[in-house]
């Protein structure tokens, strides 16, 4: 399912990777997982965040790549960074160590608190469907000053209740993650086809605090597997500019 | 000792029905070829152990030579599921695969651990998830001077490490550079090791964060050009996307995936 | 952010009395430029920090710049004692020094626990000796899997590391190669960095074994050429074996070291 | 003190400097401490051991001096180098995971069971004597397979009782290391410049096996703190040969 807006000058996934994109501030140090999140950071890296620095687990400290990547061990990632190191030092000494600033993660399933299943649907040791499991997923979630999320909107991915927490979000909500000891903030923002939704503040449940256009409240509500909260003051995402468009397509082009 | 062997020499020697091993290399360098010696030698009961098991172990798994998987990442980067690990999985075909699943932080650290003689490694890692609910090696451990919780995991240790390196000297010192992943952590944590190697050259090539392995750090040394392929090995070959796309609609159907074995245990080693 | 400053202004902003401080560089690439400045700017009440104290930390203390001293071996290196260190603990001259003593392999791992973000490092290390009777930052720890009994240290995280580097490029990305030694730990482990390079270039070199520091994990580059005299900068200078030999009789002598000391004081930075 | 041969040849610390050489097996991987050791080792590698791996706790592995390092640290032992990494990995992947055959000390005193001291003569809080301290030898003396110290021979050196116990030889005697965990069989050999002292195999205790040509078993009891066990079949130690003398005073001509 992919809408576009009225006259189909974009499509949602375009909408929901400017979107992305959009949330990462200048200069921020950003881990960077591969598919969309890779996509966004580089959009953003070409658009208001020139100075953003990207870090792939692979080791690439820096990377500026000319096109996307096809995965996380790209040549071009390794040839186009800063510096590059080993798998045990990416993790241990950039972001155990507390120096990223903002991760960039995809999921297959969410709930309402921004916990991320990434590993089985149905029971662990029997799974109707075997999911590619954690990955970096629950270190990056664990670790990074903050954590974006980006996901196609449905009812089988935004669900009620998770088979398994592969990373975890904001766990049971306000105070579960300090009472955990972990650093990060965790999710700041999830960012779908549909929409933003962001933790509230006080429970740390998500909200809906935007729509993308052409989108209403009740197709996010219909689409997600809980009874979605939505802010008094949602807004309408702006749609994508001319430019962010000619630069993901360019990067789309090329890859 | 760096002994320069043929693949199929250094296989037979080194890796044994039952055993551990590892093929190691993130993304880059992933010894593909040595996958297919395995394969072709009909190892079986074997545990795997690999950070993200890509279609080399798909392949390995799909052809029988497993009993265990430890992992943590088991997909077809940038295009979808391994559908042969999945049928493993989800229908014990073609044998029951046993799981012990990981994140990749953790495996990192076990994989230190290993290298480091040292029996577990320590990290901040898998708080508030399910992972330690199933998987039995991840333990919790206090800080001894701040009484801090941590993660503790065990060391990874197998009988047999392999990787794909881009050089080996006449020595048979080896150097690979790029994405280094976790191939030192592989060696050095091995009973025994394996490296294929795309040359054999008088000099080591020159580049910042390339590693070099002293020849005495590595048992068996095997030049097989293009032995990463449909992975790559930089400088040397680009990375066969078009392979890893292809490779989709032959994981997923047992009968595909039949054929494709079929060639790979007629090719030469 | 990899600012480039001059080496007073990046000590006077950020190195102040009673902090914990590290210059590290393990023989090669020690940052005696900065130990000269910090003496220089007259700070006081310091924990210095550094596997081998060398000369550059035996000037410090005979300075009277350091309450307590983190180290590992404390000598002048092919040479003998280091005399105003000796006169510290032996003497309490100029003052007292308290002594935090580890060996060089505990001081590494409690560097890599710094750098990682861990409260403490493990290893095996310091059984059966006097160390653990003395230092009380060695603890036991056991292996959660297979009941080991280890030795843990605690993190090291000063805060301000101080490190010489060969290179930094016009975006502050520093380089350095040859013995790395501990110096990477050392800025990720600290609060703040500065480094002193010996120049600024458009490239980085290509060198196998170097190690790059991106500029946004620096906080401060100082371009002094020479800054690692007596100790060299691998491709730029070469040991001054002489002056560590020299070092001796001064450095013996109190009268000898407050001469030199003047001198220090009345020199530019 | 330095003795020599009759016709002056040859000086005791040449003599002790080349029977330490001898120990070295060709092949052997070898921790090199500085002076001394590092002599040692040079001469090995130059006679009967052109493959032994040198390897330096500054992170040069397979380092091939062309003359004498006055340091762990000198540019030559990197320039020479099949590797170099950085010392955290030399400590932790190298020398504790077991990869080291030898370990080559020197010590500023040991005892019966070659228990080291380079810390502290005198109470630890208040010290006659100011030693260097441990460095990397704690860990060397525990982890390497075997261990060979050389010290020059006297009472305070070779002393009844040490102040500080900086690196464990045999402990308390026989079954102490392995009663401590400790993998490396410890110290196998003491090189002075008097004699070759080793471990009796049922109490560790170091027994004087041979002594260095113009020298008494008398000579070396008298320099040596405690009663000095000597072996019913001990020798006289070869005498340094031309050859050994031509490459030890090459190497030590260009250093």
């Amino acid at each position: 399912m992919s809408r576009g807006n009225d006259n189909g000058q974009w499509t949602s996934d375009e909408m929901m990777t400017v979107a992305a994109a959009r949330e990462l501030g200048d200069e921020a140090v950003c881990f960077v997982g591969i598919g969309l999140p890779s996509t966004a950071a580089n959009v953003a890296r070409r658009m208001h965040a020139p100075n953003a620095v990207l870090i792939y687990e692979s080791g690439c400290i820096g990377s500026r790549p000319d096109h996307l990547p096809a995965s996380i061990g790209d040549g071009v990632l390794s040839e186009s960074a800063v510096a590059n190191v080993g798998v045990v030092e990416i993790f241990s000494y950039w972001l155990q160590a507390g120096r990223i600033d903002v991760g960039f993660l995809g999921a297959a399933q969410i709930d309402r608190f921004a916990n991320i299943n990434t590993t089985v649907i149905g029971p662990y040791d029997a799974p109707s469907v075997r999911l590619p499991g954690a990955g970096g997923a629950p270190e990056i979630a664990a670790n990074c000053g903050e954590v974006i999320i980006t996901l196609r909107h449905s009812r089988r991915a935004f669900v009620e209740e998770l088979d398994f927490v592969t990373s975890l979000g904001h766990g049971t909500g306000n105070g579960c993650r300090e009472q955990l000891g972990l650093r990060g903030q965790g999710p700041s923002a999830v960012i779908s086809d549909l929409g933003v939704l962001r933790p509230d503040p006080a429970t740390k449940e998500l909200k809906l605090t935007s729509v993308h256009p052409g989108v209403s409240v009740d197709d996010v509500r219909d689409a997600t597997g809980w009874d979605l909260q939505v802010a008094d003051n949602y807004e309408v995402t702006p749609a994508p500019t001319f430019e962010e468009l000619t630069v993901l397509r360019k990067l789309k082009a090329v890859s | 000792m760096g002994e320069f062997l043929s693949l199929r020499e250094a296989v037979a020697r080194y890796v044994e029905d039952g055993q551990t091993l590892a093929l190691e290399g993130f993304t880059h360098l992933i010894p593909f070829a040595a996958g297919h010696e395995i394969i072709r030698q009909q190892r079986r009961d074997l545990t795997l152990v690999r950070m993200t098991p890509d279609l080399v172990y798909d392949q390995l798994i799909g052809a029988g030579c497993a009993r265990k998987l430890i992992f943590g990442w088991g997909g077809n980067p940038g295009v979808g599921s391994l559908h042969r690990m999945r049928d493993a999985v989800e229908n014990q075909f073609p044998r029951p695969l046993e799981v012990e699943e990981h994140s990749h932080a953790g495996l990192a650290e076990r994989w230190r651990a290993g290298a480091a003689g040292l029996p577990f490694g320590v990290l901040r890692g898998y708080v508030g998830t399910s992972l330690a609910d199933h998987t039995k090696t991840i333990a919790s451990i206090s800080c001894p001077f701040t009484g801090e919780e941590l993660t503790a995991v065990p060391a990874i240790n197998p009988d047999v490490g392999i990787i794909h390196a881009q050089q080996a000297d006449r020595d048979g010192n080896v150097m690979y550079w790029g994405i280094t992943g976790v191939q030192k952590e592989c060696v050095l944590a091995s009973c025994h090791s394996i490296v294929t190697v795309e040359e054999v050259v008088d000099e080591l090539a020159v580049r910042t964060g390339g590693v070099v392995l002293p020849a005495w750090a590595v048992d068996a040394v095997a030049v097989v050009p293009g032995g990463a392929h449909p992975s790559y090995a930089h400088d040397y070959s680009d990375r066969d996307n078009d392979f890893y796309a292809a490779w989709d609609p032959i994981g997923r159907s047992r009968d595909a995936f039949a054929e494709w074995l079929a060639g790979v245990v007629e090719g030469e080693s």
